[in-house]
């Protein structure tokens, strides 16, 4: 008898740096935790999406309905999982969002057995729009992605910066997505923008960066990104040697030097284990595990007691490596998010260093259309 | 120069040649003639090395050609002017001629696209037009050149003067009797008999991928009955 | 009784600097067989692929049975009753003989929006496709894929198929071209059994063929009529002789 | 001789035809009984897609005519589903707005037929890879007009809440939808099977071989080219309804390029030239991607290898070898006798 | 001030267009003229990203590693040529593509295994990775202006190889009847496998000059497989002059999509309407070029004269 897992990533394609990642995390927190919750043995099953919807609603519904695991935890794309969701949630077994946070989820799909260990889209950007506020900046110029989450990021800025937008580039995505940017940043640097806010993930984070800085960008239009500079980029960008990230600002739940002693731990046993920082998706997924920990132990492994490992992670009452946070009632996270500089650290590695806290205790716009 | 000896050819399961035999000396015009479909187009195939043989011996100045890749084959000195034309259609008139041409035994007087154009002046008017857009006979022409231009000492007109004006085919019959002159061999197959038994030295008669008759162009000649029975004359 | 199946007026064709139609004027009588000749190159087949739709003249008028059919799509020549055959083969490789012709047939049968019934077992195709082919001297080896039949026994089975779409007028390029003697032999007599009740337009270098056919004889030299009358007429015509047929014997 | 062949092939399809028959309905319900309720899925799955690459493969393997924007069919029919559940759930749109199956269907066929019927007028100009590329064309053009549609989720995609509801039979029941499927792939092979052999089916395949000639005798093609095209692309739409009643989630991402692609891949692999051989391709795809999957994550590896060999050493797909060896153990007999 | 964006983005369409190019100028010479549909392209475009990628960070020189991987990238192309493309050659398109999707797979999942799955950034040497001021005002990142230079150089080349030499008299003559060019006395096989290696270092240079702009990356070759293919359908098949001006075309036209599209599309609609337009219409762009295009000119721009 045992507590089974099921921990759906993109293990296949570009993008399966990002599901190493998280797996590196959810090994270690299972070692951390001894591989027990609730006094019984964990099994992990892993599952690659494969980047796509329909493989990975094919690969839960096989966790669903084959393997028959408790918790299905994971998710790094939006469209996964909303294609997954259903399969989840209808089987009555546990869905714990270890990245994705479209905008459905927390409002009018939420779900009593749907839990977030990462954020909702919005937030991440509002907190950027707060940044620039602060630092004075008063004219932006915008790039992101044409697909839903790239729309959600430039609306989460436009929510709360105060300035004047002066540019917007919604640029293709997908199969054949655009990953030369002349065009756009010609523009930019035209428009006279006192910044540059982008929001590109993966493959597309370290083109931008470079053509930013062949194009000779750095001085005149400096960079705020969000989810575009992590642990995972920075390592080839300093390889690649684009100086002109460094100082550059983001925003954040987390970062590796958050000052919580959990966040010590799994931060200083990543490195030693894997040689590099941890990413954000790493952080997000060892939660994951953490949340799940603290619902089986609340009932002593009785995994049949469903109400009561919901209530249990409702109190969202474990180490996460954010330091305290707690549950809206949209079963999103609410937290600080902070701004973040792009730094060397003692080594000489590239990593982020937490400027200040920017949203307290932020809670996202959607949970008021949630009706839990 | 040329001897094929116990020839076997299949076509999937389907046997197109029976034991064929058949000789082309050095200097030598012979003709393979018959009717339609009855394995002419396959012999010559055989020996070019395009169908291989299932068995039997192809020797061509004493080497083995069973087995050869066919370019290693026209490198020996083997030069085919093939049934329906099969010029490039992709290519000009003029790129037709030059592509393959090569003079492997540097002849002294090899043929150049000049002496071609001087034989078939209607190409000279065409050198850049697309081979495709030709008509028939011009491709036909084209196809003599092209096959003249890669200088063989032997060489195979598989159905040569199809569709060409009777004149354009007078002219081709004189200057293959130069060519022989010249020392070329030829195997032709053709239906133009009248023209032949002037031309060849001796005649293969093909029935049903076998060897019924051969002899001279006398013989053939003065034997009706095999012009009646095979030939249907 | 002879009035024109076929007029040809004032037809022009040009392929950038080249004429291959220049100013042709021809009439085709019901019900002769009127030849086609002239040197390589000189238009011969130009002229067939207009009157037979796959080219479109640059000026100039086809009248086929005092209707003008000039600009239409090829399928609709062949409605209106003129069938063709190509000088460079072209049938259907991947088939049988038999279903390369009851193609023809069906495509004479009207339209062919049926998707139910079993179109090889239908005898109303497949009994005259039969006899077109013996006609030919096919029939033997109706069931042979087309690629798998010799070069001879192809232009036999385009000749075929031109028949089986009961044209009112056949335009048959070189058809003898690549045929054996016996095979060409066979396709002069049944070409002139079709005197009786169809026209046909022959383009053929073979001269044997041609003198023994045809009522009437057109010459072409680069692309204008320079001759045409009676086959008698034609053979001793200078010009013809001098730019065709040669200066000796035929 | 070659009638022989014709007549062998024919067994061998014969014997293709039971063989799949059976398998597609003992296996899966064989898996059910089981406990093994997955693997229903699976084979629901591929099923409906096996029904997408029969509907390519009537104009592909018939017509000749590659079309590699087949996706966009499929997608067009899972959101003549979705779009009205969505709009019956959270109002708006009344024309559409319905749960009743037989509204998701005829949308599925009239907007269907529409857009095949307009992109084939225009891409039915082309031959070869001009087509291909065309069709591909088209097909990207409605995915990236689908990604705009935000108001149905774009790239994220839309959720199916409730399933097409019909008199009688309730999708909701993976056996039920399963007999469906099933049984619509059947009566469509049937159909399929009539029509290469009617008059339509030989048109299209005289087009296909030659069309130069099919003018010469009289045959306006383009007429039967498109209507072909419009069936093939009405199935496809058919395909897409079933499969958006399956997976209950719908996205852009069903309708890119590279998935018009894996149905071509399941054609060519079971091969063109046969009627089960969409069908084939499907269950070898979609088993062995799911096999090999679950055997490693670098299993494009061996499935690519196994793509490169089944094209170098089974020319025709699967079904062309089948049938190759099926009249090679034939003949052998034969031969000896004549 | 407007003048100079527009001389920008005109250098920008430019130098995306010549990538473009010696993308489909390899696809030219394999689909086009050996009439060999080879999706594999885009994965031996990104096999020359990672050698040289690996290459740059060995020997720490950029141009020394271009110059060591293209060799190596053709003879990877010679290799697959022999083990699997020379027996497909006198198959239909559709086995070719089948293989060579399979091939693909396979390539992808062995740079995985090789280099693993995040990437790799090539760093460029500081001469390259400065900017010039071409005209007063107007500046350039110089490595863009390298890939201009390239781009026409080997375009001149090209021309002059498969339309002014015997090799490509050749290669056309052996991809419309190979039987008889071989008949002719020529090794056609041999030439064909040369040609395709040539095909594949063309690839390959694409990806070495695109990798320091992105990086090169997994599937990188899948998604711009089907923009080469685009360029050279509009082109018309096998013509190298219309795979040159239409991928001039396709660059310029899609850089001045993306950068003026919005501000067209707001003369006329809304701008909250111009701002979800533009985008959508702007990655359907090359889709609508194609099929406008192919309506028109059923055979492309610039078809060869024979089909
Ligand atoms: N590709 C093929 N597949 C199967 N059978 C073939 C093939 N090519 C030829 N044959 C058969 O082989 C026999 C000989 O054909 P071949 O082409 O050699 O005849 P031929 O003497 O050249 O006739 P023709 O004068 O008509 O050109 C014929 O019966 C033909 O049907
Ligand atoms: N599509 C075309 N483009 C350019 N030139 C062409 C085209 N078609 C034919 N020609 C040229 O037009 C002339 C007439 O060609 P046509 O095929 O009509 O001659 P023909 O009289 O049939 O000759 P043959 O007896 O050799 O078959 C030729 O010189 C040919 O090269
Ligand atoms: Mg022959
Ligand atoms: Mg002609």
């Amino acid at each position: 008898d045992e507590v089974k897992i099921g921990f759906i990533t993109t293990l296949t394609t570009g993008a399966a740096s990002i599901g190493k990642d998280q797996e590196n995390a959810v090994n270690l927190a299972l070692e951390h935790i001894d591989n027990t919750m609730g006094g019984k043995p964990v099994k992990l099953i892993m599952a690659d999406d494969g980047f796509k919807p329909e493989v990975g609603k094919q690969a839960t519904d096989k966790l669903v309905k084959q393997d028959d695991v408790d918790f299905v935890a994971g998710y790094i794309w939006s469209h996964v999982l909303l294609a997954s969701r259903k399969s989840v949630l209808d089987a009555d077994k546990f869905l714990i969002s270890a990245n994705a946070g479209p905008s459905p989820v927390a409002g009018k799909l939420c779900h009593e057995n749907f839990f977030s260990t990462s954020w909702q889209n919005d937030q991440t950007p509002m907190a950027m729009g707060e940044t620039l506020n602060k630092q004075g900046v008063k004219s932006l110029y915008i790039m992101a992605p044409n697909y839903a989450a790239g729309k959600d990021m430039v609306a989460g800025v436009e929510r709360t910066f105060k300035g004047e937008i002066v540019g917007k580039d919604l640029t293709k995505w997908g199969k054949d997505a655009q990953l030369d940017f002349s065009a756009e940043l010609a523009k930019a640097k035209a428009s006279g923008a006192e910044g540059i806010f982008v929001f590109y993930p993966g493959k597309a984070a370290g083109a931008f960066i470079k053509q930013y800085e062949q194009a000779g960008l750095r001085d005149s239009l400096p960079l705020y990104t969000v989810f575009t500079i992590d642990s995972l980029s920075l390592p080839k960008l300093k390889e690649a040697g684009m100086k002109s990230v460094l100082g550059s600002s983001m925003t954040q739940f987390w970062s590796p030097d958050l000052d919580v002693p959990a966040n010590k731990k799994f931060v200083a046993d990543f490195r030693e284990k894997h040689g590099s920082y941890p990413s954000f998706y790493a952080a997000q997924a060892y939660d994951s595990i953490m949340l799940i920990k603290s619902a089986v132990d609340a009932v002593g492994g009785n995994l049949d007691d469903m109400d009561a490992m919901r209530a249990a992670m409702e109190k969202a009452d474990f180490d996460s490596v954010r330091g305290e946070f707690s549950y809206g009632n949209n079963h999103m996270p609410i937290q600080n998010f902070y701004s973040r500089k792009v730094v060397e650290d003692a080594d000489g590695n590239w990593t982020t260093q937490i400027d200040q806290v920017v949203l307290e205790n932020h809670q996202d716009v959607y949970a008021s259309e949630c009706k839990l | 120069m040329l001897t094929v000896e116990g020839l076997n050819t299949f076509y999937g399961s389907s046997q197109a040649l029976f034991d064929m035999q058949l000789e082309v000396g050095r200097g030598e015009v012979v003709t393979l003639i018959g009717r339609n479909g009855m394995g002419k187009t396959t012999t010559i195939h055989s020996i070019m090395g395009i169908v291989p043989p299932s068995s039997g011996r192809i020797t061509y100045k004493g080497v083995e050609l069973i087995g050869l890749p066919s370019y290693k084959i026209a490198r020996l000195g083997l030069g085919l002017v093939p049934e329906g034309r099969q010029i490039f259609p992709n290519l000009t008139v003029n790129e037709n001629l030059i592509a393959t041409a090569a003079n492997t035994f540097s002849k002294a007087n090899p043929w150049t696209r000049e002496r071609v154009l001087e034989l078939f002046p209607a190409l000279a008017e065409r050198l850049t037009s697309m081979g495709n857009l030709l008509s028939g006979g011009e491709q036909q022409m084209l196809a003599l050149g092209r096959a003249l231009m890669t200088n063989p000492d032997l060489l195979l007109l598989d159905d040569a003067t199809e569709g060409l004006a009777p004149l354009v085919r007078k002219d081709i019959w004189t200057s293959l009797q130069a060519l022989k002159k010249a020392g070329l061999s030829i195997l032709v197959v053709d239906k133009n008999l009248a023209d032949l038994m002037k031309l060849a030295d001796r005649h293969y008669v093909i029935e049903k991928g076998q060897i019924v008759w051969q002899g001279s162009s006398q013989e053939l000649r003065d034997n009706p009955s095999i012009k009646d029975r095979y030939l249907g004359v | 009784m002879s009035h024109p199946i076929l007029e040809v007026q004032q037809l022009n064709k040009s392929f950038g600097g080249v004429i291959a139609t220049d100013n042709v004027d021809m009439r085709v009588t019901q019900g002769e067989i009127h030849a086609l000749i002239g040197p390589n190159g000189a238009g011969k087949t130009t002229l067939i692929s207009q009157l037979s739709g796959l080219l479109t003249p640059d000026s100039g008028e086809i009248i086929f049975q005092g209707k003008t059919i000039t600009g239409l799509p090829a399928y609709e020549f062949c409605r209106a009753g003129l069938a063709r055959s190509f000088q460079i083969t072209s049938v259907f490789q991947e088939m049988s003989l038999l279903d390369n012709v009851a193609m023809a047939v069906q495509a004479r049968s009207g339209h062919s929006f049926k998707f139910w019934k079993n179109a090889k077992k239908e005898k109303l195709l497949r009994e005259p496709a039969l006899q077109y082919l013996e006609q030919v001297g096919l029939a033997e080896r109706c069931n042979w894929l087309a690629s798998e039949v010799s070069h001879g026994e192809r232009r036999q089975l385009e000749i075929a198929m031109a028949l089986a779409t009961e044209p009112q007028m056949l335009l048959l390029d070189e058809p003898m071209a690549g045929m054996g003697r016996e095979e060409s032999a066979q396709l002069i007599s049944t070409l002139n059994g079709l005197k009786k009740d169809k026209t046909l337009l022959l383009v053929e270098h073979d001269m044997d063929a041609v003198f023994a056919l045809a009522d009437t004889i057109t010459v072409l030299v680069y692309g204008r009529v320079v001759a045409s009358g009676e086959p008698d007429s034609i053979r001793n015509n200078e010009q013809v002789r001098q730019a065709y047929l040669g200066e000796d014997d035929n | 001789m070659p009638e022989a062949t014709i007549g062998k092939q024919h067994t061998a399809v014969k014997w293709i035809s039971i063989v799949m028959i059976t398998a597609l309905a003992v296996i899966p319900f064989g898996l059910y009984l089981a406990g093994n309720a997955f693997w229903l899925d699976i084979f629901t799955r591929l099923v409906i897609l096996a029904i997408a690459a029969c509907g390519l493969n009537l104009i592909l393997g018939l017509g000749g005519l590659v079309s590699f924007g087949h996706a966009a069919y499929i997608g067009l029919g899972a959101y003549a589903v979705g779009i009205p559940v969505y709009h019956s759930t959270y109002g708006g749109m009344d024309a559409i707005a319905s749960y009743n199956g037989f509204v998701h269907l005829g949308l599925a066929m009239a907007v269907c037929a529409l857009f095949a019927l307009v992109t084939g007028i225009i891409s039915l100009r082309t031959r070869g890879v001009n087509f291909i590329m065309i069709t591909m064309a088209f097909g990207q053009m409605m995915f990236y007009a689908i990604v705009s549609l935000e108001t149905y989720g774009g790239d994220d995609g839309l959720t199916i809440d409730l399933r097409s509801e019909f008199p009688l039979i309730t999708l909701d029941n993976p056996v039920t939808l399963y007999i469906v499927c099933y049984l619509s792939l059947l009566a469509l092979v049937f159909l399929l099977h009539r029509i290469s052999h009617s008059r339509f089916g030989l048109i299209l395949q005289g087009a296909k071989f030659n069309e130069e000639r099919m003018g010469a005798i009289g045959v306006n093609c383009y007429r039967y080219q498109l209507t072909a095209f419009v069936l093939s692309g009405l199935i496809c739409g058919y395909a897409g309804f079933l499969l958006g009643n399956f997976t209950t989630f719908i996205s852009p991402e069903m309708m890119d390029w590279t998935r018009s692609g894996e149905i071509m891949f399941m054609v060519i692999l079971g091969g063109a030239a046969a009627l089960w051989g969409p069908v084939i391709g499907a269950v070898i795809f979609i088993v062995l991607e799911f096999v090999l999957s679950e055997i490693t994550i670098y299993w494009h590896l061996y499935f690519g290898l196994l793509l490169i060999f089944s094209v170098l050493f089974m020319r025709g797909g699967v079904s062309g070898a089948l049938s190759r060896w099926f009249n090679s153990s034939r003949s052998s007999g034969t031969q000896r006798q004549a | 001030m407007e003048a100079s964006i527009l001389v920008i983005q005109l250098l920008n369409g430019l130098q995306l267009g010549i990538l473009l190019f010696l993308l489909s100028a390899g696809l030219t010479l394999t689909f086009g003229i050996m009439d060999f549909v080879n999706l594999a392209h885009g994965a031996l475009y990104m096999l020359g990203a990672f050698f040289c990628a690996t290459l740059t960070i060995y020997t720490g020189s950029f141009l020394l590693a271009v110059a060591v991987a293209i060799p190596l990238t053709a003879l990877a192309g010679y290799i697959l040529e022999r083990l699997v493309v020379q027996h497909l050659y006198h198959r239909d398109h559709l086995d070719h593509v089948l293989a060579t999707f399979g091939l693909i797979l396979c390539i992808d999942t062995l740079v995985h295994l090789i280099w693993g799955p995040e990437g790799i950034a090539i760093p460029l040497p500081e001469i390259l990775n400065t900017q010039v001021e071409i005209f007063p005002g107007i500046v350039f990142p110089t490595f863009r202006l390298l890939i201009i230079g390239m781009g026409l150089t080997a375009a001149a080349g090209l021309y002059l190889l498969v339309n002014h030499t015997r090799v490509g008299m050749l290669i056309r003559a052996g991809a419309s009847n190979r039987r008889m060019v071989g008949a002719l006395g020529v090794d056609i096989s041999t030439l064909f496998s040369g040609v395709f290696a040539l095909g594949a270092a063309l690839a390959g240079l694409a990806g070495m000059l695109i990798a320091p702009i992105t990086e090169a990356s997994i599937g990188m070759g899948s998604d711009i497989i089907i923009t080469t293919f685009v360029v050279i359908i509009i082109g018309g098949i096998g013509s190298m002059k219309g795979a040159f001006l239409a991928a001039l075309i396709i660059g310029l036209i899609d850089t001045f999509g993306r950068s003026f599209l919005d501000d067209i599309f707001k003369i006329f609609m809304s701008g909250e309407a111009a701002e979800t337009a533009a985008p959508a219409v702007s990655a359907m762009l090359i889709y609508i070029l194609m099929a406008v295009i192919l309506a028109f000119r059923p055979q492309g721009l610039f078809p060869p004269l024979t089909r």
